[in-house]
């Protein structure tokens, strides 16, 4: 009996090569995608550190000397108007505004997974409802959409904006997933699993799932940015999160009248948001390559 | 001879959804009323070009598709109205080997756990033994056990179709549907698989329904062949005398049309007319009458019974009786 | 056969391709000669330079590809070193080429109509009107039903073989010295295949153009070419006229191929085919010496260490083999 | 193809309907809008009653949702519960205007600048303009709107003092001549239309650059070079012919966001159109003024979208004919 195997052995090299190390392998490649994973892991941590080393409050009203002042030695951000020493809300409002970010997309991930996965996979009535139940939501514009429900659900917290957004949220992963789904589940190897007598569930879960995680993935990166500027205009029109808790967002509100005589209030959020929605952005695009299934079968 | 499996009359439609409310605006007539059977220890090859059907007859004999209609007798049981839970059981005993190496195999599971899924899944010995069972079965198709923890993308299209003839056997099965297992594979490695199930055949005794369009493969491993055309059985033979005697028109020409791969013989070719017709509206009376030389008005109006010409014969042709061609002009 | 004027000869062509991953010489030191009016078939099996070795003779190879050495030499002239406005005017007119998916090789958004008379305008000096009265006459010739109605059409209103006839037709719009079929029938049904082969036999003999057939399937050769080089890793391992390979393949892959293939005639079935071992190796780490020798049952020392010329063993029989086979004729395919 | 648009018209009716149910069923989530009102002496209880009357509620749920969708469907939009009594139709026509206007323009801006740059970069992958324009697109992707809208103001408006920062025209020019009326409002529309175009622009770029990467991998890409057609005609015909088609259904997937993007853009520069109408509605609970514009926006999507589809049906002869 020939063993196919045996002139194979230069192919297969030492290490056993998952998918997983040669996503990393081919993402450390992108330059981008590295650095924004270095730019967004500092921004984690200041935001988590920074408040423990300030010496001011987030809250902490400044006196009429310390209103509106432009960044100096002892306010390096300046400070707002009211006096509030605008790098330590910076801390506070990136905290804010990533939790928000990251939380939004994980619960909107959960819903989209188990909606889609089980859509995809059955078809049927479930999926019809679930089709024209987006075509509804996405014939429906998002801002003014998360207005009205921001509005109407009570309290002022951050999960509320948490919770608001996620409602939107799901039906984009909800729809990327079945997409996926629909299209494995035409897979041979769906089919033997089904052959060798594998149930349902264990065919959703251990063999379409772990092979759709790609987009899965690339869609929640791009989608904490994403989110982080859905809060923030939400912020900006006096829905989102409320002050005195500060976002990235919220301190944007009054800065659009003071800009004339303090834009280092308009700079600094901003920037703060810009830098890490763009490096979501990048890593998304970076992981989108890294994992395109057809450079890897 | 025993009769592992029968099929009687097995219909398969899909529908046609369009429109504007995406109902079935007509049906795909897969598998349109075919009757056979395979005897215990033999290959039965199912045979057929594109839109034929043998695949879906294939894949819906082991109930991987529900069957419209019909009847599919498994070693006895009437395995047609199984539901998932009663056929699981006996997923043990009837198992299928894959067209794509590249897509049935599950990308993101290590070979191993391929080939150990199917013992999990029934519950067949504690891990240790399972882990065994895996090892044995990877040396009886020819793959090195050391290689277990590798992932598929590891290896070349022959490697992975012993992987997946692996996972087919490694419970044992009576009955394997082999579904155009080597038509991926490169001229060199199509035979190193084909000699690889013709000796698990042997070791294992197995009975095959090989599903394939390359008659010269069909005719290597098969001991009786189904020739199919447009959801229909047109002719069963068995081997030697599909290929002395053929008696459909189709059957014929679908000889003549296989090149040989000896420059010397220059032989006759019987050129079919046109394509082969959309299985969602095909010819009434006779599917094949439409590239058909011999078609004459018969054809047009009844369907030709797949009836016995003598020593398990079959033919589904209006000039074809009692074993001999009885009108066929031009 | 008397042998006619070279139109194209291929003299140890070299393309490799330059990837992450490293290089991949996927022609490397390829040489064939089509002479006027013949069927050459080039055989071999997935990987072995036969589509890029006929896309290098249009200039097609897009980066990270490149010809690196060799030459092309077509009615007198290097192809090699030629700008891409020189080669354009050669593509289409001169040599012409029909691929192996005639769906995705035809546009889905332009009807066949345009994109037949689209060659013939750019390359022939006629009015749309003529072009359009040669494209009808050309879609006819190759056997396609009703043409003035088909011209409209577009590609996914057609069958897999009626866009294969679009292909050949589009392909002989120019009337061209030299065909390239690059598994022109693979993608076909095996009625459909037969159907296709005649319309390109007729053609070949009415227009008397030479054809190179570039394929897998062995079968298809012995039918189709008058001569056969077969092809391994990037290299031609044997050539000779179309009987000689077939009654005495002298390189140990094609006496293999050639064994291990079923047919429709031999008497062994239902009994283990003589295999070739192994498989083809990895483009990125080809096996010292003898490219084959890792799947060679008389590989010795030297075809390890060793790789051969291509030599004449007979006339006009070339093999590059260290120890061809010897076999009796009615030993293969049988 | 008439077969096609008529499905496609069909088709938006249980969308338009779904629509209505789900912004009704929103903005019941508020309640009763006339509640409050209860407590301000200087409205009559009477009134209260018409008004709730006239909105239906007093009816049960379901009767009130046909009775307004009904009114919806005919025009009947009744009156604005806070701007003085001012008719809806009167007030959601103004903002209307200015929300087309300035979504369109915008639309065609970002769509004229971004697809013919993401092309160009596809045919120079790897190139210094590539990766000047990758970032470009990034930029735009990642950018806040109102941020963006915020430091153009700063440069222009108030460093550079050349564009206002705000509304839509300066005050008298009502009565100036007609150019000089036009250019005025021009002046006014740069900025907003920027900041609208800056993330469809971004995303038009990347998705036309990977569309276009692609196409050019194709098979029949290769087949027209081998019919020896000049590059030029490969490209401008064969390839950008297939790239176009998934372009334009991006046209269909970008509108929600201008729709969004607006209702930030016209709070920022203060243009008093549909989005910022909706948020003032919602803030100052005007509950009919709320509901038409929440209808009257998804409207606007829906019909953008049949646009969108049958120009993809345009486009691409496949679906034409099935």
């Amino acid at each position: 009996m020939a063993i196919d195997i045996t002139t194979s052995e230069e192919t297969l090299t030492g290490r056993i090569e998952t998918y997983w190390s040669i996503v990393g392998k081919r993402l450390r490649k992108h330059k981008l995608a590295m650095l924004s994973l270095v730019v967004l892991i500092l921004v984690i941590a200041i935001c988590i550190v920074g408040p423990f080393i300030s010496p001011y409050k987030f809250s902490e009203l400044g006196s009429i000397e310390e209103v509106l002042q432009p960044p100096s030695l002892r306010h390096w951000l300046g400070t707002d108007e009211l006096g509030r020493d605008v790098l330590t809300r910076l801390f506070y409002g990136g905290r804010v505004s990533l939790l928000v970010g990251f939380s939004s997309v994980f619960s909107a991930l959960i819903v989209g997974i188990i909606i889609g996965a089980y859509a995809g996979y059955y078809g049927g009535v479930l999926d019809t409802i679930l089709m024209r139940f987006t075509d509804i939501m996405f014939s429906i514009p998002v801002l003014p959409l998360l207005i009205v429900l921001a509005s109407v659900i009570p309290g002022a917290g951050v999960w509320k904006i948490v919770l608001v957004i996620a409602i939107f949220g799901w039906m984009t992963d909800a729809r990327i997933v079945r997409g996926m789904f629909l299209s494995l589940r035409e897979n041979e190897y769906v089919e033997a699993a089904k052959a060798v007598g594998v149930s349902n569930s264990r065919i959703i879960w251990r063999h379409i799932l772990p092979n759709s995680l790609a987009p899965i993935i690339v869609s929640a990166t791009l989608g904490v940015g994403g989110n982080i500027i859905y809060e923030a205009a939400l912020s900006y029109l006096g829905f989102g999160v409320m002050p005195p808790t500060p976002s990235w967002g919220n301190m944007l509100q009054n800065a659009q009248y003071a800009m004339a005589i303090a834009p280092w209030l308009v700079w600094s959020p901003g920037l703060a948001m810009f830098i890490t929605v763009l490096a979501f952005n990048y890593l998304g695009d970076g992981l989108r390559d890294a994992m395109d299934p057809r450079l890897y079968r | 001879m025993k009769k592992l499996l029968e099929i009687n009359n097995l219909v398969k439609h899909f529908p046609v959804v369009g429109g504007v409310f995406s109902r079935p605006i007509g049906w795909v007539r897969a598998v349109d009323d075919i009757s056979f059977h395979i005897f215990e220890g033999e290959t039965f090859g199912l045979v057929g070009e594109s839109g034929s059907g043998k695949t879906t007859a294939g894949k819906t004999i082991i109930k991987l598709i529900e069957p419209t209609k019909g009847q599919i007798i498994f070693n006895g049981i009437d395995i047609t109205k199984f539901g998932e839970n009663k056929i699981r059981p006996l997923r043990r005993e009837m198992q299928i080997i894959f067209q794509d190496p590249y897509g049935s195999l599950n990308p993101r599971m290590p070979i191993g756990e391929i080939i150990k899924e199917p013992l999990m899944v029934h519950n067949i010995g504690d891990k240790k033994e399972q882990e065994e069972r895996v090892v044995e079965i990877m040396k009886l198709v020819g793959l090195r056990p050391e290689y277990l923890r590798r992932y598929p993308h590891e290896f070349s299209g022959g490697q992975r179709q012993r992987i997946g003839i692996a996972r087919a056997v490694v419970l044992n099965p009576k009955f394997i549907v082999a579904d155009e297992p080597v038509s991926a594979l490169d001229a060199s490695i199509q035979a190193q698989v084909l000699n690889l199930l013709l000796e698990l055949q042997q070791k294992l005794a197995l009975t095959y329904l090989l599903v394939a369009h390359n008659l010269a493969v069909v005719r290597h491993v098969s001991d009786r062949i189904g020739v199919m055309y447009l959801g229909k059985l047109v002719e069963v033979a068995e081997t030697k005398e599909l290929f002395k005697n053929p008696l459909h028109p189709y059957t014929q020409a679908l000889l003549s049309a296989i090149p040989i791969p000896d420059p010397e013989i220059k032989k006759e070719r019987i050129l079919l007319q046109g394509d082969i017709p959309s299985p969602i509206n095909p010819p009434s009376g006779c599917r094949f009458r439409t590239r058909c030389r011999y078609a004459k008005d018969i054809c047009k109006e009844s369907e030709p019974p797949l009836v016995d010409v003598g020593s398990g014969h079959y033919v589904a042709c209006h000039f074809v009786k009692e074993g001999k061609v009885v009108e066929y002009s031009k | 056969m008397e042998k006619s004027e070279v139109l194209l000869e291929v003299k140890d062509l070299k393309t490799y391709f330059y990837t992450d991953d490293g290089v991949v010489k996927a022609v490397d030191g390829m040489s064939y000669t089509i002479h006027k009016g013949e069927v050459l078939g080039l055989v071999g099996e997935s990987g072995c330079g036969k589509s890029v070795s006929a896309m290098s003779i249009l200039g097609l190879i897009d980066v990270p590809g490149k010809i690196v050495g060799g030459e092309i030499i077509f009615k007198g002239e290097n192809l090699v070193g030629k700008t891409p406005e020189q080669l354009r005017k050669i593509r289409g007119a001169e040599i012409s080429m029909i691929f192996q998916e005639p769906m995705s090789a035809l546009n889905p958004v332009f009807t066949i109509g345009d994109q037949i008379m689209e060659a013939i305008l750019i390359h022939q000096d006629v009015s749309e009107e003529e072009a359009k009265n040669k494209t009808i006459e050309l879609l006819g010739l190759v056997g396609i039903p009703e043409p003035e109605r088909r011209f409209n059409q577009y590609p996914h209103e057609l069958s897999g073989g009626m866009r294969q006839r679009v292909m050949i037709a589009m392909a002989m719009s120019c009337n061209p010295d030299l065909l390239i079929s690059d598994e022109a029938t693979t993608a076909l049904d095996v009625t459909i295949q037969a159907q296709i082969l005649e319309l390109m036999k007729d053609l070949q003999k009415r227009t008397g153009m030479a054809v190179l057939f570039i394929t897998h399937d062995l079968a298809l050769v012995a039918e189709m070419a008058n001569s056969v080089y077969v092809a391994y890793t990037g290299k031609i391992v044997e050539s000779g006229d179309v009987v000689s390979i077939f009654r005495r393949p002298r390189h140990p892959y094609t006496y293999g191929l050639l064994s291990s293939i079923p047919n429709l005639v031999s008497e062994k079935t239902k009994t283990p085919l003589p295999a070739i071992e192994g498989m083809v190796p990895n483009p990125y780490h080809m096996p010292l010496g003898c490219h084959f020798n890792p799947r060679c049952p008389f590989a010795t020392e030297r075809c390890r260490k060793e790789m051969p010329e291509l030599a004449e063993i007979e006339n006009n029989h070339f093999v590059r083999c260290f120890h061809p086979v010897l076999v009796n004729e009615s030993e293969v395919v049988s | 193809m008439r077969n096609y648009v008529i499905r496609r018209i069909l088709q938006m009716i249980p969308l338009f309907l779904g629509v209505a149910i789900v912004t009704f069923a929103v903005l019941s989530l508020v309640g009763d809008p006339f509640a409050q009102m209860a407590i301000n002496p200087r409205i009559r209880p009477e009134d209260i009653q018409r008004l709730k009357h006239a909105w239906g509620f007093d009816l049960p749920w379901y009767l009130r949702f046909f009775k307004w969708f009904w009114s919806m469907i005919t025009g009947n939009w009744g009156v604005s519960i806070f701007a003085g009594g001012k008719p809806v139709v009167e007030i959601v026509a103004r903002a209307i205007s200015y929300t087309l206007r300035f979504s369109i323009a915008s639309l065609i801006f970002a769509f004229v600048i971004a697809v013919p740059i993401g092309i160009y970069s596809a045919l120079h992958q790897y190139t210094l303009f590539d990766y000047v324009f990758t970032f470009f697109a990034f930029f735009g992707m990642s950018m806040p709107t109102f941020w963006f809208g915020f430091i153009l103001m700063m440069i222009f408006g108030l460093r550079l003092n050349w564009l206002p920062i705000g509304g839509v025209m300066t005050p008298g020019m009502e009565s100036a001549p007609f150019f000089a009326r036009m250019l005025d409002q021009v002046k006014y529309m740069v900025l907003p239309v920027i900041v609208l175009s800056l993330f469809g622009m971004g995303s038009w770029m990347r998705y036309a650059r990977s569309s276009m990467l692609e196409v050019i991998r194709q098979d029949y890409v290769r087949t027209a070079r081998a019919k020896g057609l000049p590059e030029r005609t490969v490209i401008f015909k064969h390839a950008l012919r297939n790239a176009l088609i998934p372009i334009v259904t991006l046209l269909g997937l970008t509108l929600p966001g201008i729709i969004s993007g607006a209702t930030i853009t016209e709070t920022v520069f203060s243009i008093p159109g549909m989005g910022r109408l909706t948020v003032d509605a919602m803030l100052s609970n005007d509950y009919p003024v709320a509901m038409v514009c929440l209808l009257l926006e998804s409207t606007l999507l829906i019909v953008g979208n049949l646009i969108a589809d049958l120009l993809y049906a345009v486009v691409d002869p496949r679906i034409r004919y099935s």
